[in-house]
């Protein structure tokens, strides 16, 4: 996976590239939101539109991703997922749980 | 279709313990899965299923060591694709693996493997006897999720 | 060269006699060749000898009966690689297998196989008993033709 | 694998696109030359560019056009053929069996 870093004003966006599965992205992904969540209140927006495959694992790097920002008292939301990630989602109940958005415009807006 | 000639009907692979294996078998299923009509969303959620099976017998099984070998089986027959996963482990209690939609369950960061093949595929199934073995069915025709 | 924690060191598979799944074999070899630090050269001679042998399962030993098997196992060991291919067949009298760079020869349209396979691998050899077994073997780093 | 066939004057150049081995392009690559053998003396010219990769049914298919070629009184040459093929043909004795070019106007005026 690819993850590249982008700052729009107090929030951080994140584009990924690639996949997000065990052993393929989950640790990159983990270590570029730990390094982000050293700042406090860090707002963080994952940009999913390249991400093309998410297995189990993935969604579980997610949660983790999401907690650990929510302790730092942060805010971590989630752009452009596909309906397929949004199935995974679904299923598991967990689509209520983050916040997402399909344009990048209106996603920044809404960290206030 | 393609005419039976070039139909692949049954592939079993055994491997040394390893992730890197993964990506060599997406190639293989989907490569059934396109004999059998499937469109590229089943193909999705089918590899998903898969890729849960092998990983959980990767990991959970045999405990990423790489003595230890994971066999693979996939099958076409009467229109069913059946594919098995087995494992070197210890085996477990399936009976005790919580419902990862359960409202304490919902946040934890694993725990939804199983569930997955369960949503995706038709029918899975447990045997643990000298590891554990996973078989699961997908009938044809029918789409996911 | 990866870590021995992702690398491959064992694959066996097993499949219905199918012409098909060769595209689907060539990943398998060209990641191990990878791993063991062949240059895409002798990438491409290595999958050569394996495609040889296994059209010569599929179309001489099996003779495209689709009930019956193919089996290829791939081995790394001690920096030797290691491609075995097994048939259900009637085996066949290497003996009088055709040297195709003999004059004679030369211009027939077939016959070639078994020769690319020695000129690229490092030992090939032949057993028939209960179809027929060939196994070749490619040391580390040295490099074809 | 994909066949075009354009001609130049006399000559008939086919264009071979991808692999000619057993079960893929072989039987193509045959049914082109057939047609082709229909007319008498025919002139043509195999370019292989784009041929990424060749197995012993390969080289048996060129050897079979050749002949059939020959035996209507044409011409069969090769252009561009890759390192590989090359050494496929040099250790079964067979690269001096064919005609081959490395640019297309030369082959065409070797046709005379
Ligand atoms: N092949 C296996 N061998 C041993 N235990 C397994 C196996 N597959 C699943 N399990 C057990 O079932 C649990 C649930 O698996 P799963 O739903 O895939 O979630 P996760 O892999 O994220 O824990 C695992 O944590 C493990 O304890
Ligand atoms: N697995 C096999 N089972 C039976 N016969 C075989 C097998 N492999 C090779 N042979 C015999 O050896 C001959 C030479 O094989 P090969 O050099 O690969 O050329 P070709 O396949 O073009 O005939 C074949 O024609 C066949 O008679």
């Amino acid at each position: 996976m690819k993850i590249n870093i982008r700052n729009e004003g107090e929030v951080t966006i994140v584009d990924l590239e690639g996949k997000i599965t065990i052993g393929e992205g989950d640790v990159l992904l983990r270590e570029a939101i730990h390094e982000l969540t050293s700042q406090s209140d860090p707002k963080i927006l994952l940009n999913m539109a390249r991400v093309a495959y998410m297995d189990s694992s993935g969604v579980g790097e997610l949660l983790a991703c999401f907690q650990a920002v929510n302790e730092q008292g942060g805010t971590l939301k989630l752009l452009n997922i596909s309906t397929k990630i949004k199935d995974l989602l679904q299923i598991t109940q967990l689509l209520s749980v983050f916040e997402y958005f399909n344009d990048e415009s209106n996603a920044l807006a809404s960290f206030g | 279709m393609t005419t039976p000639h070039s139909d692949i009907v049954y592939v079993e692979m055994q491997f040394s313990t390893s992730l890197a294996i993964l990506d060599l078998i997406q190639p293989i299923t989907n490569r059934i899965c396109e004999q059998l009509g499937y469109d590229s969303d089943a193909q999705y959620w089918i590899w998903l299923a898969t890729q849960e099976a092998l990983n959980n017998a990767i990991e959970h099984g045999n405990k990423m060591d790489t003595n230890k070998k994971v066999q693979l089986k996939v099958t076409v027959d009467a229109g069913e694709f059946r594919i098995t996963v087995k494992d070197e482990g210890d085996g477990f209690d399936l009976s005790k693996v919580p419902d990862p939609t359960k409202p304490e369950n919902i946040l934890k960061t694993s725990g939804r493997g199983l569930f997955y093949m369960k949503s995706f595929m038709d029918q899975v199934e447990y045997t643990t006897e000298n590891g554990t073995t996973v078989t699961m069915i997908k009938r044809l025709q029918e789409q996911t999720p």
